[in-house]
């Protein structure tokens, strides 16, 4: 444990924790009163700051691996040196430094992409792209239910305002529905948190897992309803189904660097789930052990089964990217509701995987389209239909096509397919592994028995899931890159493709050191089942100083 | 040494796709030298596996899995390799000179490479999961060659087909090895071939075995999945020939006979693998005598060979099994040697129909030769390599395995598939080489070059040779790989040509009249050139995949998701609110929760009076929220004041306070914004033009609103008439003034205890003005709003109208004495917010209310002098005001630091001041500073922005108007 | 005894305010013009800063002075912008 | 001086109602509602309201007073319009006023008080021909109203000389 | 006390959520004008009602929940109400985005047959 | 912490009394809106509770608190100022802007441009 009350001040590298917040915060202030016509300038300005967050996202990480006692500060933040569960705290686990790593990577992929050309479409993308990441890193790092609260609203204003970047009919009428139910879950997420305090009297997430099986049953009760009025307002974000069709809709009329980042926003939703439900509702909390995990198990496997539908029904490869984030969220709800400790493991290795895979399609597919009809330039239109009122300057920033352009994205294109559909040897095939080992590696010698319908269920939507996104991107892509017979070759900026290449490089990373990162996450997935160590380090964390 | 069999040719694949495109030659060298290292490889490593000793390389991949990359050759494997490899330089040998000047051939032999990999994985692979991984690459890269000419939609949907149907088999496949993982405890190749009980024992052996079939009879194309082969066809020629003879098909094979240890002898096995196989076996031969297209034929006649293959495994007998492996090789042989043919052919006369070929011996007599050795071998003639195997079949096939009808039947089935056989061989031979000279070819046929015409050569020579003296040629290498099959089990053959007159010879004399008898029978039929076999013909495989797959994956799919889904907002809504009610109820009602009881004691009648009108208020906006937005407005307003009066009246100045300015603000707003939503026009309310539906709607939304509000009240009710709880509020009540320097509890909460929450506040009202004023920039009313509103178009004629007055003396007018009075009434909000803001920390106010109260000041300013008059003499830096507030938030918390705290840890100290004495300064209040700055940027903002929207729609306007007027002209 | 009256003449007033207050909601919900609306509802405005004057009062407390001192100083802002958007069609022009 | 207070009336009224707020008169208090009310000020001179000279401050009180009197009497008097309304036929009416006051802010002080008596309502100055047009609840004493309007009239104008 | 207030409570909630289910984006952006009152006066609640209790203690004085009501809800609904004034704002012009861009008040952004 | 029952009677009595006065004025005031039959009679009846009840409750507050805290606490006259000087904003805007609507309307009852114009005439 920790050396109570040792260090008079805090050592530098503690602050280390709160960087991914405040960088991104500071910078997207400093990015606002700057002239939208220094862009180039705003976005290296916003390069930097997310490169630095990546990079201490990375440190964090690589921290993390080593086990919470290593963290800086032994990984909990506390913020106005008030102690838990009295003041917000910021808590540095495994979990929270993947996640971290995963958006800021994301992040980064994004700002590059945006840089080419997006960033124009209209003003201020920039700072609200920095909010945005300081808003996920908020919602990942913070341990206070209420501060979770503030950090998802950051996060979902700076997506409204970026869902609604370069602004037209199309992204209007999908951020319209967006923010509706978005704002209506928020009241829900209020109106759950409220509950949770009144019944328990604190916010902190830690201090509740240790309260909540001392509970009255009445009181329990009131918060078991409060954690499911909460749990409806995350799968909205998680978009679990029928609470999820704004989102095939709204991501895909997002601009590709926005919708890229929004492969992660759904993951948001996942992750809080995650996280409070073993949290909350581990094995340590009594009789409320275990709440809600059939609704998850239903609901996620309808959900699977929905973004597998929608996959193959969908013609336009926007919306099929969308119920592809559809079909991950439901693979790893169920995963999660499921309860099987050995597949946690390989449910976060899912969740990096897709969201890294659907985050590097989202920002191909108009690379692609860009070339399937020339003069289809959406931006063009954009432009020219509606940006006629301020928007004088248009500088043409679209270099030369590359050579092998229509190469590159084929291959991209291929990858993408071969990573969502689950195919071998990509990490999209090793989650999906990962994931039916575990169902099947459950304790207990007699395996037929021990599988119970929902779990074959599970291995049969996982399995047919893959299936439709194989048909689908099959599908897609013949049309795309082997029926057009005269397409003109798109011409992509260097910038724009990198960032795909990279997304897709990690995911090959990702597939060759699956053995380093099983380990990893396999170790996320052992702290998550031990809550009440967690909250140990959260509540007996020292404060700086004598005060 | 193992994994350059895996390394070279992926790594030569990727070096491959580097050549230029112009270079036929040197790619096409540099892959058969990758094939040929291989290949010599192998054979160097004979002599190892030949002792029966098994090689293996183990990597660790993911070892938390037991995904490891375990590399393992003993003698079967040895055998598809060196299959592998060696027909692998005979193909690119080939290829070389098959393929066109035109066409890309680095794709084409980086993809060939990565084809020959995967398969070589397939059959090394010491891991269940990595065979997996190479079983499904090999159907990825297959779909990548078949669709090679994808200008061709024949390849397109030939690739699409097969990927579809491989693909899924694969996946099946790898859940059936999943399980046999979790069954044996390992994936490990060896582990799981000694465990052939418990496997077979096992209650799950159904699943497994079913999971497994799925994806080895997809794999070679075993009935009813074996449609997506003929149409594989469309590769170009030494693809097809490399995929039906030593790779992709044999792949299906190869899996059976790999866990043929563990997983045959079973009933199950024995019905499934067989009744697949026999099925196979006639349907596929009798299917290839109708073809029209040589390579269609070849390509049933593959199905059919493997149906027989599938057939002898399933009869789980050693001896089956030794056939089976013999049969692999033959069939590898000849097959690819056909295909060489047939290619040759389509190469040299530009075409593959077998209704333009005509007596092509003429042109091409070693071709035509060669071609009629290796018909022969397929045929199962005697003295070449396919009469050896299929005498063995035959052998197994009157044995008795298993006492049932099936068993009784495959002696004849086998004898009338193999007459088939007869009759497609000879068929495939006698139209094109035999007949009258052609007619119609496009081009003029003569033999190939020489070295196309080698690799058909050596495959003919050797199925000659193996058909002649097997024992000492084939022999020692078949036995090496049955023995590491079969190990102990391992029966005494012989492979010898002459067995003596037995049943198998009437058979397979049967079979050779038979099929000649029938072909000659048949010609007539067969020459009226109709493509496909009668009454079959009909049922096509491929169209009925396409059906099945455009009705599930299409049609089905989009119904589903249109049922399932829906992209209108209303119905999403109600999910939500019905959800959320249900989610929120259930734990109560299941628990059975306790409601507590009603107090009607101690109710302030005033306090009742009030919520009366509060309660009326929101019932009316919601009642007059359709057509008299204003008036919703107004009763908005309303509940909100009601609001207001409860904080206060329950303790809590600071909302009040905070909630009356954003009342203010959001009336404010919303009007600016009704502004360009032009009236609705009362729609005509009599009963009958309200559907009952839309009736029934509004009631369901009226029960589920109902609904959603009793909850509410109910858990408001419970919730606030239980006793408090512990709560973390001591901690901050006790310590608010002594360590946060304030008496107001709630403001200390709010720039200390959490002032992180308060600062991720900040920042979603700066997102949001950002956002409105980004949207704005981009804003492009509804025509029908872009004209001044009717008022001010009166206004103006009336001023017009009247000599004495000019335009915008109406409003000047009207604003005259207010406009002097909210003129003076700025400084006033000015000093209300700095008083607001200095009391923050001990009294009700603070920063937000202090910024919300002096951004009033400036709409006050706005509404009374207009755009215009104010920021001619205001200069107004929002977006500074913004910048400023939030970097002042954030570095007033990094200023901690210094002093070794975390961020926002406050720093209260007293300064004494001459004359004015003890002066408090907190941090905290620079903290507030910032809110203070943000809140008042952000909120004059987003107000000036959407008053600027009047400013920008005259000249929106005027632009219209003279578009309109333009487009008349 | 006392005390007594002066709970009872302290709600009274109260009361009274109220149901001032429910008069101005008639008018706004009755209107029948936007004018009267608009009317009613500046005086409940007003009508709801006298009922905070009374609470403080009542209760003897100075903090709730603030609210009442905020609706009498721009509480008006929003009846100006409705009487604007009545008289002009916009708020700001 | 002007440079420093462009509004010692302006700068005089927040003071006193930095005062009022703070109910403080202490050193401190005093200091900070100076320099608070100077900036204020400085922030109106943007805007350029109109700026009136206070000839005759003191006449203020007696002023007020007679407002608050007038006031009360209207009280009383709307009061009881009100309670007879439905038994009584309304005698409301709109009536002119001419006035020849040149203050803007005088005559914006007119209007309010005018319109915060209950009975009395300013509508409408026209600016080119100063006439004023009210709505009064009780038409009958329409001299009287006349009068009461011209009186306050001749008040404001000796106080903003 | 407790019982007006749910029921004001609930009454804002019934009113803010049919409106949320309306057609028109005005109705919808009132519906959430509702309910996030109701969401406040909720979570408010949460603290339990006292009457002249406000959390602000006497300088230099060490407060406890004898005295004082519970100010941690009261902290929350001062976040919440400015998110909410935030969100308003933001779905206001959103709306008015909508209208400009598709002719349409209708929450779909194109009329339906019905309602 | 003080209470209103800590007053001495007169002062009670005095607040009460004064208190209850002007929510009486307020009432009044308010039940003009009910009752008076035009809109601009009904524009007269905030100005009851803006001008008499503000300045009756507004000195019971100074008079209760003064008593209470013994000394003077005087910032209701604030309150008392600002009423005074907004209220009339507000009316004269919104009666303007009634009349506006009326005249464009040609409402019979109301008056027109004070200003002899060719089509109209005085009142
Ligand atoms: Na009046
Ligand atoms: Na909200």
């Amino acid at each position: 444990m920790s050396t109570a009350g040792s260090s008079p001040v805090t050592d530098w590298l503690d602050h280390l924790i709160i960087l991914p917040i405040l960088v991104p915060l500071a910078v997207a202030a400093m990015l606002i009163p700057i002239n939208e016509r220094e862009r180039m300038l705003k976005g290296a300005i916003g390069f930097a700051s997310t490169l630095v967050v990546f990079v201490v996202a990375v440190i964090l990480m690589r921290f993390a691996a080593a086990g919470p006692d290593s963290l800086p500060g032994t990984g909990v933040y506390q913020l106005g040196n008030w102690p838990a569960p009295f003041g917000i705290v910021l808590v540095l686990d495994r979990l929270s430094a993947l996640m971290l790593c995963l958006a800021s990577g994301l992040a980064l992929a994004a700002q590059v992409y945006s840089m080419a050309r997006w960033h124009t479409a209209g003003h201020h993308f920039h700072s609200l792209f920095q909010l945005l990441v300081a808003g996920l890193n908020g919602a990942f790092l913070t341990g206070d239910l209420f501060n979770l609260f503030v950090f998802f609203e950051m996060m979902l204003a700076a997506s409204y305002g970026l869902l609604l970047h370069g602004s037209g009919p199309v992204r209007v009428k999908a951020g319209l529905h967006y923010i509706a139910v978005n704002l209506a879950a928020s009241a829900l997420f209020l109106i759950g948190v409220s509950l949770i305090y009144g019944a328990t009297g604190t916010l902190n997430m830690a201090d509740l897992a240790t309260k909540i099986a001392g509970l009255a049953p009445d009181s329990r009760r009131l918060v078991e309803s409060g954690a499911a009025v909460l749990g409806v307002a995350f799968l909205v974000k998680a978009g679990m189904w029928p609470l999820s069709f704004w989102l095939p809709t709204a991501y895909a009329a997002a601009t590709p660097p926005v919708a890229a980042v929004f492969a992660v926003l759904t993951k948001v939703g996942i992750y809080v789930i995650i996280r409070l439900h073993l949290l909350l509702f581990g094995a340590a909390a009594g009789t409320s052990s275990g709440f809600g995990q059939d609704w998850l198990i239903v609901g996620g496997m309808l959900t699977i089964a929905f973004g597998g539908i929608g996959v193959l029904a969908s013609q336009a490869m926007g919306r099929l990217a969308g119920y592809s984030v559809l079909v991950s969220s439901g693979t790893l709800l169920a995963a999660l509701g499921l309860g099987h400790q050995a597949m946690l493991a390989g449910a976060l290795f899912y969740l990096v995987s897709s969201t890294l895979t659907i985050a590097a399609f989202f920002l191909l597919i108009e690379l692609v389209e860009r070339g399937r009809d020339a003069g289809a330039d959406v931006l063009a239109v954009t432009m020219e239909a509606y940006g006629d009122f301020d928007e004088d300057e248009k500088e043409e920033e679209v270099g030369a096509a590359i050579p092998g352009t229509m190469a590159i994205l084929g291959l991209c294109f291929c990858l993408s397919a071969v990573l969502l559909s689950g195919l071998p040897p990509l990490s999209g095939f090793i989650a999906k592994f990962a994931l039916l080992r575990g169902l099947f590696a459950m304790p207990g010698s007699d395996l037929a028995t021990a599988m119970s319908a929902a779990d074959w269920t599970y291995v049969a939507l996982l399995i047919l899931s893959g299936l439709s996104a194989m048909i689908a991107m099959n599908r897609i892509g013949i049309r795309t890159f082997w029926a057009s017979i005269e397409g003109t070759i798109p011409r992509v900026v260097v910038i724009e493709i990198t960032p795909v290449v990279v997304l897709l490089a990690a995911c090959i990373f990702l597939s060759l050191e699956a053995g380093p990162a099983m380990r990893y996450m396999q170790a996320t997935a052992d702290d998550l089942f031990q809550p009440i160590v967690h909250s140990e380090r959260v509540l007996s964390a020292p404060r700086a100083g004598g005060r | 040494m193992l994994s350059v069999f895996i390394l070279a040719p992926f790594a030569g694949s990727l070096i491959a796709t580097f050549f230029p495109s112009d270079q036929r030659g040197a790619t096409a060298w540099f892959a058969g030298a990758i094939a040929l290292v291989c290949f010599l490889l192998s054979a160097g490593l004979y002599p190892f596996v030949a002792t029966g000793n098994v090689l293996r390389l183990e990597l660790a991949w993911v070892p938390e899995l037991g995904l490891s990359f375990t590399l393992r050759m003993d003698g079967f494997a040895w055998l598809f390799s060196a299959l592998i490899t060696a027909i692998g330089v005979l193909v690119v040998l080939y290829a070389r000179y098959y393929m066109a000047e035109e066409d890309p051939v680095p794709r084409f032999f980086a993809l060939f490479l990565a084809f020959m990999g995967s398969m070589l994985g397939i059959v090394l692979s010491g891991n269940l999961i990595l065979l997996a991984v190479f079983w499904e690459m090999t159907s990825i890269v297959s779909f990548l060659l078949i669709g090679y000419w994808h200008h061709n939609a024949h390849a397109r949907d030939g690739a699409r087909i097969a990927l579809t149907i491989t693909g899924m088999g694969g996946l099946a496949m790898l859940v059936g090895l999943v399980i046999i993982g979790r069954i044996v405890g390992s994936y490990d190749l060896d582990a799981v071939l000694a465990s052939g009980d418990a496997i077979r024992n096992h209650p799950l052996y159904g699943t497994v075995l079913i999971l497994i079939l799925l994806g080895a009879l997809t794999k070679s194309a075993q009935f009813p999945f074996h449609f997506w082969l003929p149409h594989a066809m469309a590769a170009p020629t030494p693809v097809s020939a490399y995929l039906h003879s030593a790779t992709m098909v044999k792949a299906g094979v190869f899996l059976l006979a790999r866990l043929w240890p563990v997983m045959a002898g079973t009933e199950a096995w024995f019905w499934i693998v067989g009744l697949a196989g026999l099925a196979t076996l006639v349907l596929g031969a009798y299917f290839a005598i109708f073809q029209q297209d040589l390579k269609g034929l070849l390509a049933y006649s593959t199905i059919s060979h493997l149906g027989l293959i599938t057939v002898l495994l399933s009869l789980g007998s050693p001896l089956a099994a030794v056939a089976a492996v013999f049969h692999i090789v033959n069939h590898a042989t000849f097959k690819a040697s056909l295909f060489m043919a047939a290619g040759i052919i389509d190469h040299e006369s530009g075409t593959r129909d077998m209704r333009r070929l005509s007596g092509l011996f003429h042109y091409m007599p070693i071709t035509a030769t060669l071609a009629m050795v290796a018909s022969a071998a397929m045929a199962g003639v005697p003295l070449l390599n396919g009469f050896l195997s299929k005498e063995m079949f035959f052998a197994e096939a009157i044995e008795t395995h298993l006492v049932n009808a099936l068993d009784t039947a495959t002696p004849y089935v086998s004898t009338i598939a193999s007459m088939f056989a007869v009759t497609y061989s000879l068929r495939f031979i006698h139209s094109a080489f035999f007949g009258p000279p052609p007619t119609d070819l496009p081009k003029k046929p003569h033999e190939p070059p020489r070295w196309m015409r080698a690799p058909v050569d050596f495959l003919v020579l050797a199925c000659l040779v193996v058909g002649i003296i097997p024992a000492q040629t084939i022999g020692p290498f078949l036995h090496t790989a049955v023995v590491s099959i079969l190990r102990d089990d391992t029966p005494q053959y012989s492979l010898a040509v002459w067995h003596g007159f037995n049943v198998p010879l009437i058979m397979s004399f049967v079979a050779l009249s038979g099929g000649v008898g029938l072909y000659f029978m048949m010609r007539s039929y067969l020459a009226t050139g109709i493509e496909g076999p009668p009454v079959f013909r009909l049922l096509q495989g491929k169209r009925i995949f396409e059906r099945v797959l455009v009705t599930l994956s299409w049609k089905w799919a989009r119904s589903l998701e249109q049922g399932l889904g829906t992209r209108h907002l209303q119905p999403q809504m109600r999910l939500l609110v019905f959800i959320a009610l249900a989610a929120g109820a259930l734990p109560l009602v299941i628990g059975g929760f306790h409601l507590p009881p009603l107090v009607i004691r101690g109710i302030d009648p005033a306090f009742a009076l009030l919520w009366a009108i509060g309660i009326g208020c929101a019932v009316g906006s919601a009642y007059q929220a359709k057509f008299h937005r204003l008036a919703s407005l107004v009763l908005l307003g309303g509940a909100g004041l009601v609001t207001c009066i409860t904080f206060v009246w329950l303790s809590a100045p600071d909302l009040a306070v905070t909630q009356l300015l954003v009342e203010i603000v959001t009336t404010v707003l919303i009007l600016l914004g009704l502004r360009w939503l032009p009236k609705r026009i009362e729609e005509p309310r009599a009963a009958e033009d309200i559907t009952i539906k839309t009736r029934l709607r509004r009631l369901r939304d009226f029960l589920l609103a109902t609904a959603a509000g009793g909850a509410m009240m109910l858990i408001a009710y419970t919730m606030m008439t239980r006793p408090l709880p512990d709560t973390i509020a001591d901690y901050f009540l006790a310590r608010a003034y002594r360590e946060g320097g304030g008496t107001n509890v709630v403001n200390v909460i709010l720039v200390d205890f959490r002032g992180f929450d308060t600062l991720g506040e900040i920042a979603v009202l700066c997102i949001v003005a950002l956002t409105v004023f980004a949207l704005l920039l981009r804003f492009r009313p509804q025509a029908d709003s872009l004209e001044a509103p009717e008022q001010q178009r009166l206004q103006n004629a009336f001023d017009d109208d009247h000599p004495e007055r000019t335009a915008g003396d109406s409003v000047a007018e009207y604003l005259f004495v207010p406009s002097v009075i909210m003129r003076w009434m700025f400084p006033v909000t000015g000093m209300l917010a700095a008083y607001l803001f200095l009391r923050g920390h001990d009294l009700p106010g603070g920063g937000f209310a202090a910024g919300i109260a002096l951004s009033i000041g400036f709409i006050l300013q706005y509404m009374s002098g207009g755009t215009r008059w104010v920021e001619e003499r205001l200069r107004i830096h929002p977006l500074r005001w913004m910048s400023i507030g939030l970097l002042v938030a954030t570095a007033t918390g990094v200023g901690s630091w210094l002093f070794g705290y975390p961020f926002l840890t406050s720093r209260a100290e007293y300064a004494t001041l001459p004359v004015i004495g003890k002066v408090p300064l907190a941090s905290a209040i620079l903290f507030d500073l910032g809110v203070f700055s943000l809140v008042l940027g952000a909120t004059v903002l987003m107000l000036i922005a959407l008053a600027h929207q009047s400013v920008r729609a005259p000249r929106a306007f005027a632009r219209a108007a003279r578009t309109e007027k333009e487009a008349a002209r | 005894m006392m005390g007594l009256a002066i709970v009872w003449s302290v709600l009274l007033a109260q009361i009274m305010i109220a149901l001032a207050m429910a008069f101005a909601l008639y008018r706004i919900a009755r209107g029948p013009r936007a004018q009267d609306r608009i009317l009613g509802l500046d005086t409940l405005y007003i009508n709801g800063m006298l009922m905070l004057l009374t609470y403080g009062i009542r209760t003897a407390n100075t903090l709730y002075f603030e609210s009442a001192l905020i609706v009498a100083v721009i509480g008006f802002a929003s009846t100006v912008a409705f009487a604007k958007f009545l008289m002009r069609g916009e708020v700001i022009e | 001086m002007r440079t420093w207070f462009p509004y010692p009336l302006l700068s005089t009224g927040l003071f006193l109602m930095w005062l009022l707020l703070n109910q403080s008169v202490a050193p401190g208090s005093i200091l900070l509602g100076i320099v608070v009310s100077t900036g204020l000020a400085w922030v109106a001179l943007k805007l350029q309201p109109r700026r009136s000279h206070l000839g005759r401050w003191w006449r203020l009180p007696g002023f007020g007073l007679a407002v608050v009197a007038d006031i009360a009497r209207s009280n009383l008097a709307v009061a009881l319009i009100i309670l007879r309304a439905r038994r009584r036929p309304s005698r409301a009416g709109f009536m002119t006023v001419d006035l020849d006051l040149e203050d803007e802010n005088a005559l914006a002080l007119l209007a309010c008080i005018v319109t915060a008596t209950p009975g009395t309502a300013c509508l409408e100055f026209d600016r080119r021909s100063k006439v004023l047009l009210l709505h009064v609840l009780d038409i009958e004493n329409e001299e009287l109203w006349r009068r009461t309007v011209k009186h306050y009239e001749a008040e404001l104008k000796e106080i903003f000389q | 006390m407790e019982l007006i207030l749910s029921a004001g409570i609930g009454a804002l909630t019934a009113s803010g959520v049919y409106l949320l289910l309306r057609p028109r984006t005005y109705q919808v952006i009132i519906g959430l004008s509702l309910i996030s009152y109701a969401v406040n006066l909720f979570i408010f609640g949460m603290g339990r009602l006292r009457v002249n209790a406000p959390p602000v203690l006497e300088p230099g004085g060490i407060g406890d929940l004898a005295r004082y009501t519970d100010p941690v809800p009261q902290a929350l609904v001062l976040t919440a109400i400015v998110i909410g004034f935030a969100m308003t704002a933001l779905f206001l012009v959103v709306l008015l985005a909508s209208r400009g861009f598709t002719g349409t008040d209708h929450v779909d952004g194109r009329e339906q047959p019905s309602d | 912490m003080s209470h209103l029952t800590d007053l001495p009677p007169w002062a009670a009595i005095a607040v009460c009394g004064l208190m209850l006065l002007g929510a009486a004025i307020t009432l009044v005031g308010s039940l003009g809106l009910l009752r008076l039959p035009s809109f601009y009679e009904r524009l007269h009846a905030p100005t009851m509770a803006t001008s008499g009840g503000t300045i009756v409750i507004c000195l019971a507050s100074m008079l209760c608190f003064a008593v209470l805290q013994s000394r003077w606490i005087v910032h209701e006259l604030l309150i008392i100022f600002f009423v005074t000087v907004t209220t009339p904003v507000t009316l004269m805007l919104l009666g303007q802007a009634a009349l506006y609507r009326d005249r464009f309307e040609d409402r019979k009852d109301v008056p027109r441009k004070p200003r002899p114009a060719p089509d109209e005439g005085a009142l």
